[in-house]
């Protein structure tokens, strides 16, 4: 285990930024989010949560695919390089590392997305042990210990130190690549604060949160529950829950004319839509009720039984938080849980 | 809030009402949701506090075609909301059955959190009937205070008044919350140069990620279908990239609800990257305000709006380049 | 006289109104009555048939001015579309200045059918000015601008 | 994806002079949808169509541009020609390569990038054309003239032995116009009011004919074949169907100190009055702000002495509302005020005249009983000077910039009158040009000069100054001897400029019809379509649409007439098919569209929508194809883009929009 006293941070930075692109949680405007290191950066470590998850430093919101260019009437394509340059995620929380764990499921599976595997083999992942959760954090329901990130490289702060301890290959490579800048260290600081944080995980209210009769078996009993008739009617079909979810994975299509060719790119895409999925005939989920059903059941019955159980949340609470309706996974959770209670 | 349960009740029992739409108690102490409640067993969850900020209004679209008629709780600014949405034939007043509720300036979590308080367990000082000017915290990490007014939504700061415009019967008291001008921040933004006013509005905008809350909540987007959405106008939408969508997107919505937005502040209040949406649409009010004369959308249901207007001295455009 | 190729060229949607400004610059053609050929005109109905996402969709696509021409107030072969093109514009204008893209770059001119000199006039002037503000850089997409 | 054919016109050398029209054709077959390019002298023609014709079958073509001259030009020309080799009309666009490309540009490599693009821009459109069908409307059988001189007289008469209905709406309280107002015309030196009054009996008696007098056109709606007017008949206060038109009111009427209007003020005339004695209809008026028993309420003479009771001092304005078919204006011209020439003295001495005022004097009905005299003193005058081009043919915003036609011919009438019937009176014209274009109008001039010894002195004036003597002494040059020239003349005649009479303003915002900065109304075209406004169903007819002199007014009265004949005779009128349209899929029914519908073409149903399989009971907006004219207001104030335009729909603009900004 090694140590850097946080004042060393930009040390820190501007050194793995010299060879490698480096995202870090900045604060913009009173938001913090992960954006690409740099000098003027307003790096903001004690933020919890960024407001959109870090999953687009492998899964951008945006990218382009290939971009076709007309030759008289002929069509010539070019397709989008692919993630070629190393580059550093420093901060992950260990909801957000799972998180990213959920999306391999999905993009790393054949057929692989050569865009996603290209960043995944070139990111290093920097995760952060949660120094004060939450009430809106529920990771532990997930089996997170958010006191114990699993990543390339797992830190802890600690009273002004930044404790390091790299657990895979590509976080010793990176350690090594930094080591100038670390000076070893004890364990000790960092088990008491492992400690603390497990006590605080224990008074957080969603923590004993029972995902009891959440799996894929349970399909039919829950697709046709009349608690979603209840359940979805303050949702405004917004994207906000999926847009700042590390799991949401889902993606549109689409081509955008630059008058010099066309541009065929792929950008997030919610299941709240109205025109999500949307096909020559029109849509296959037509209500909001169905729509908002889809993405929790998406998440806590379709994925685990395609994913040998694993869910696809990982109770990060940003969509607690940023719902406009107050809605979220949560809710309907323990809205089951209560008609179950009943019965 | 006991009041408004007590007489809830007494409507959906004298089948006045056949349901009743207000908000439901949440699990945390500060998340209540907008939510049905159709006999007194349910009313047990109904909470009306601070925290009770969602505009209800645009709900009553969906609520007018059902049968009978919803009571709606209507904050004074809503009703404008709905006056808007009856001038525009989108809600039935014969199947609403209009509360307007009292409101000491809404509170927003955003903010109690920008000081610093998290882990919250519990809140003291949010009930209508606390007149608190101190908001009491209880958390994982001890006790927190901040005030009640620091707390509020930016537009109970700039509040249009708490008389409802519209209504069938009233319950509860309000408090006057306003304390700031509410064309300030725009004449701030007026007054900078070109330069300035593009880093700020890039600054804002490129937080955006093209989520639709803004759009979604806004009583005046109450189109079936959006332009974003459509192919009516080959607009592409969603990819949240390369500068110019947000800007589109964000001006375009402003100018649709230009003349019809009642500067209800849900917009703001929803964004989850804080961008502050309402400076737009009042922008907008503010150049009909000084161009076309005072309008308050909402204010009634007939007025025409000042975009389906004119008069025949109207300023020439030019007007914007010799201000 | 031939342009050199340094030049800034600007690229110019001049949106005329069928009845009036298309007739005017008609006329501004039939008198010979030269402007840059930066000007690339659409023609519409009436002033009142463009949306402001026109406008936006010119600049969004490259475009670095965009100017509206319709009949004189008053003189509407519709009696009245120019009156509400003018209240739209005027609001997308301040929108747009607010916003911090330079002024200039948008223009509303009436011109008459009998205006050819006036729309020849106007679309010199126009040009010069959007040549002195540059290229549009707020408000392009980035994905067009190679 | 349509079949896209491009033709590109060399329109003789006007394009290809300027546009290197082959490489138009190589750049537009890189488009998507061109499947079909070629380019030919003159697509206009029999040849070209038929190369248009040919295109279509072989190609099978869906949709063609035509890059050519304006839309406004040729665009039926090139739809009909779709039309008849099985094209639907409107998937034919122009591309405007004459007036908005090779005529304003020099640089052939920069015009014809612009072509390309302009090209380019139409094809994109055609790309989302769809084919649209007319729709009918039927024809009201009736016209309306809206002004009573010698022009709408004639269109009346016109349209009238045509078998059609007529009104003619004449603001004064009689028909006759300027024509009445003078006193001889040239070049034959007739009596005006010889020739006139048959035309006007004529009209009163025509058993088709209804005359509006002291009225005014209020309000004008609808359209072509259908319009509806609301005709103001201003109180006379005299019952028109008892007055005898015995003159005795006139005769008895204690307040004469009114200016008569058709004597151009100088001088007076009663309270109740009819303008001049051949008037029609020969019923008095009551002048209400000269009148006695109404300034005063004491009075009422006339009403005591008409034998028929027919003065009615209760008499109230009415409407009239009336629908037509078709609106000829003939609202003429007035001489324009001289204050911005004030170094002619105008204001300052009365012997200093306008034409048409001398027109007046030498009028027998005139206010000298047709003697030429001096109207300060009343003597003889020995020295007449003519002032030519006084606000015509102005190069700064004095006056008018256009040449008033009728004043050279005039001033010659004028000048050689004076000089037959008073051959002491001395006649000198000042002049810039002198401008006889017209049938025995140089003749004429050359009698005015030659036998009548007329003085012509190529020159201006630049000041009248009135001398204490009560001379004017005229300071002008003479360019041909190139000298200065001081001239004592016992009187001056300035041959003042004319302009569109002043309500013209007013009517043109009522009938949307065009009108150029002079106040002229447009024509469709100024030389194809010179009696026709670009507004469908309103025609031209006289002075209104620029200066021109009896025999022109009359043949252009004829012209007008025909052109509305020809609208009368039909049945039915094809409707503009671009037509506003709401998807009920999207319509909300707010009614932001109706509020902005100039034409209360918008109406809500409400209405059971499938929308994907969910069927919903919804309040739509429906549009009145025959009322829509297609402005496309509406569109923009729909929030959702649920209403849209056919063939200027907002995908086919944007298209034009991205072909010309990449």
């Amino acid at each position: 285990m090694y140590k850097i006293a946080k004042e060393n941070l930009p040390a820190l930075f501007q050194l793995i930024a010299e060879d490698k692109e480096l995202y870090v949680p900045v604060n913009n405007g009173g938001q913090v989010n992960f954006a690409n290191w740099t000098e003027s950066s307003q790096v903001d470590l004690d933020t919890l949560k960024s407001v959109k998850s870090p999953k687009d430093a492998f899964f951008p919101q945006s990218e382009n695919l290939y971009t076709c260019y007309k030759d008289g009437k002929k069509i010539q394509i070019e397709p989008e390089e692919l993630q070629n340059q190393n580059f550093v995620v420093f901060g992950m929380k260990a909801c957000d590392v799972k998180g990213v764990e959920v999306l391999d499921k999905v993009f790393l599976v054949e057929p692989v997305d050569t865009f996603y595997a290209a960043r995944r083999a070139h990111g290093t992942i920097v995760a952060m042990a949660c120094h004060e959760p939450e009430e809106t954090c529920f990771c532990k329901v997930f089996g997170i210990d958010c006191a114990n990130p699993v990543a390339d490289v797992a830190t802890w702060m600690v009273e002004g130190e930044l404790y390091w301890k790299a657990l895979t290959e590509k976080g010793e490579a990176l350690t090594a690549a930094v080591a100038s800048l670390l000076t070893d260290a004890d364990e000790a600081k960092v088990e008491e604060e492992k400690n603390a944080i497990h006590a605080i995980v224990e008074k957080l209210p969603y923590t004993n949160l029972s995902l009891e009769g959440w799996n894929g078996d349970v399909l039919s009993e829950k697709f046709d529950s009349p608690v979603w008739e209840e359940l979805y009617k303050p949702c405004l079909a917004c994207g906000t829950c999926t847009f700042v979810c590390p799991t949401c994975q889902c993606y549109d299509i689409k081509d955008y004319d630059t008058g010099h060719g066309i541009k065929r790119y792929r950008c997030w895409d919610s299941c709240m839509y109205s025109d999500f999925t949307m096909m020559a005939h029109g849509n296959n989920r037509t209500s909001q009720l169905q729509r908002f059903r889809q993405r929790f059941m998406h998440k806590l019955v379709y994925f685990p039984a395609n994913n040998d159980g694993m869910y696809s949340c990982v109770g990060c609470g940003r969509c607690v938080e940023k719902c406009p309706s107050s809605l979220n996974i949560v809710k309907v959770i323990k809205a089951f849980e209560k008609q179950g209670g009943d019965q | 809030m006991q009041e408004l349960i007590t007489r809830a009740k007494e409507l959906l029992e004298n089948g006045t009402v056949a349901r009743v739409l207000g908000w439901k108690a949440g699990d945390l102490p500060y998340n209540p949701e907008p939510a049905y409640f159709t006999n007194a067993e349910e009313l047990k969850d109904f909470v009306y506090n601070g925290f009770c900020g969602a505009n209800l209004s645009k709900y009553m679209i969906e609520a007018s075609k059902l049968e009978g008629k919803t009571l709606v709780c209507l904050k004074p600014c809503d009703t404008y909301s709905f006056n808007q949405l009856l001038k525009e034939h989108r809600v039935d007043r014969e199947k609403a059955y209009i509360v307007g509720v009292g409101c000491k300036g809404k509170l927003n979590i955003e903010k109690v959190k920008s000081f610093g308080i998290k882990g919250i367990e519990s809140v003291f000082g949010a009930e209508m009937t606390d007149n608190a000017d101190t908001l009491t915290f209880q958390t994982i990490y001890g006790e927190k205070t901040c005030s009640y007014a620091e707390a509020m939504l930016e537009r109970c700061h700039v509040c249009k008044g708490k008389e409802h415009v519209i209504y069938d019967e009233l319950i509860g008291e309000s408090k006057d919350t306003k304390d700031a001008e509410r064309f300030a921040e725009v004449e701030k933004i007026e007054a900078m140069s070109p330069e300035e006013k593009f880093a700020f509005f890039q600054k804002e905008l490129s937080k955006c990620i093209r989520c639709n809350a803004c759009r979604n909540v806004c009583p005046a987007c109450s189109c079936r279908k959006c332009v974003f959405d459509s192919t009516k106008f080959d607009s592409a939408q969603k990819a949240n990239v390369d500068s110019f969508e947000e800007k589109m997107f964000h001006i375009i919505r402003a100018f649709h609800v230009a003349g019809r937005c009642t500067d209800c502040g849900e917009c703001s209040r929803v964004c989850p990257q804080g961008i502050p949406l309402h400076l737009f649409n009042r922008k907008f009010i503010k150049d009909i305000n000084e161009l076309y004369g005072e309008f308050q959308a909402g204010a009634d249901a007939e007025t025409k709006g000042p975009l389906t207007n004119f008069t025949f001295d109207d300023a020439e455009p030019s007007i914007v380049a010799n201000r | 006289m031939s342009i050199k190729n340094e030049e800034f060229r600007p690229k110019i949607v001049a949106f005329c109104c069928n009845w009036c400004s298309y007739a005017g610059a008609d006329l501004a053609g039939s008198s010979r009555l030269a402007y840059p050929a930066d000007v690339k005109i659409i023609r519409v109905p009436c002033s009142c048939r463009v949306n402001p996402m026109f406008i936006l969709r010119a600049f969004e696509k490259g475009a670095d001015g965009v100017i509206l021409c319709g009949c004189h107030p008053g003189d509407c072969h519709y009696s009245t579309g120019n009156y509400y093109a003018r209240r739209r514009m005027t609001l997308l204008f301040s929108m747009l200045d607010y916003i911090g893209v330079e002024n200039g770059r948008t223009r509303v001119e009436w011109v008459s059918a009998a205006e050819g000199v006036k729309f020849s006039q106007t679309m010199n002037e126009f040009v010069e000015k959007i040549r002195s503000l540059g290229e549009n850089v707020r408000l392009g997409d980035l994905r067009c601008k190679n | 994806m349509q079949r896209i054919g491009v033709f590109v016109c060399h329109c003789g050398s006007n394009i290809a002079a300027t546009v290197d029209v082959k490489k138009v054709v190589e750049m537009v077959q890189m488009e998507p949808g061109v499947v079909h390019a070629e380019d030919y002298q003159y697509m206009c023609s029999e040849a070209g169509q038929a190369k248009i014709a040919a295109a279509i079958h072989e190609k099978n073509l869906t949709g063609i541009v035509v890059c050519s001259c304006s839309p406004r030009m040729h665009e039926t020309t090139f739809r009909t020609a779709a039309e008849r080799a099985g094209l639907n009309p409107y998937m034919v666009e122009i591309a405007n390569l004459r007036e908005h490309c090779s005529w304003i540009h020099k640089d052939m490599e920069e015009a014809t990038k612009k072509a390309v693009i302009l090209a380019r821009a139409a094809i994109a459109k055609v790309n989302l054309n769809t084919p649209l069908k007319p729709g009918e409307s039927l024809v009201t059988k009736r016209a309306l003239v809206i002004g009573g001189g010698i022009a709408g007289i004639q269109t009346a008469i016109d349209i009238a032995d045509a078998g059609y209905e007529v009104d003619i709406v004449e603001k004064t309280p009689s028909i006759g116009g300027r024509m009445s107002q003078l006193d001889k015309t040239f070049p034959t030196l007739d009596c005006s009011a010889c020739i006139l009054t048959p035309k006007m009996v004529e009209a009163a008696s025509h058993e088709k004919i209804t005359i509006y007098t002291y009225s005014e056109v209020d309000k004008v709606s609808g359209f072509v074949g259908d319009f509806t007017v609301d005709i103001r008949k201003k109180a006379r206060s005299v019952d028109a169907t008892k007055c005898t038109g015995c003159g005795v009111c006139q005769e008895k009427c204690p307040s004469k100190k009114a200016p008569s209007e058709f004597n151009r003020g100088l001088n007076t005339r009663s309270a109740i009055y009819t303008p001049f004695a051949q008037a029609i209809p020969n019923v008095p008026v009551i002048d209400r702000d000269a009148c006695m028993k109404f300034q005063t309420g004491k009075c009422g003479v006339c009403e005591k002495v008409c034998q028929a009771g027919a003065i009615d001092y209760t008499q109230k304005d009415e409407i009239v509302t009336q629908k037509y078919g078709a609106i000829v204006v003939a609202t003429g011209f007035d001489t324009i005020k001289l204050d911005n020439y004030d170094e002619y003295a105008y204001s300052q001495s009365k012997d200093v005249i306008t034409s048409l005022e001398l027109e007046r004097i030498m009028n027998a009905a005139g206010p000298t009983k047709g003697h030429l005299e001096r109207l300060s003193d009343g003597k003889h005058p020995h020295e007449i000077v003519f002032i030519q081009c006084v606000g015509s043919r102005c190069s700064d915003d004095r006056g008018k910039s256009y040449c008033s036609k009728i004043c050279c011919m005039y001033t010659a009438k004028h000048a050689m009158l004076i000089r037959d019937k008073y051959p002491d009176v001395n006649v000198t014209v000042f002049y810039i040009d002198v401008r006889t274009p017209g049938k025995n109008f140089d003749e004429f001039y050359r009698r005015a000069v030659e036998e009548y010894g007329v003085n012509y002195i190529k020159g201006q004036v630049g000041k009248v100054i009135p001398q204490p003597d009560g001379k004017l002494l005229v300071q002008g040059s003479d360019l041909l001897d190139n000298k200065q020239i001081l001239k004592e003349a016992d009187m001056v005649v300035l041959a003042t400029a004319i302009e569109p009479e002043a309500s013209v303003r007013k009517i043109a915002t009522m009938l949307t019809a065009s009108i150029d900065t002079n106040n002229f109304l447009t024509e469709a075209h100024p030389k194809l379509r010179p009696v026709e406004s670009p507004t469908a169903g309103v025609f031209l007819s006289g002075v209104c649409q620029g200066p021109k002199d009896i025999p022109e007014t009359v043949a252009q009265a004829g012209a007008a007439a025909v052109k509305a004949i020809g609208l009368l005779a039909k049945d039915k009128l094809m409707t503009n098919p671009c037509t506003a349209k709401a998807d009920e899929l999207m319509c909300n029914g707010c009614s932001t569209c109706a509020n902005v519908c100039p034409y209360g073409a918008i109406s809500y149903e409400e209405k059971e929508i499938n929308d994907h399989g969910i069927r919903e009971v919804r309040r739509v907006a429906v549009v009145n194809n025959a009322l829509c004219q297609g402005c496309g207001a509406c569109t923009v104030a729909c929030p959702s883009g649920s209403m849209d335009l056919q063939g200027f729909s907002n995908r086919q603009i944007i298209a034009e929009v991205d072909a010309i900004c990449r």
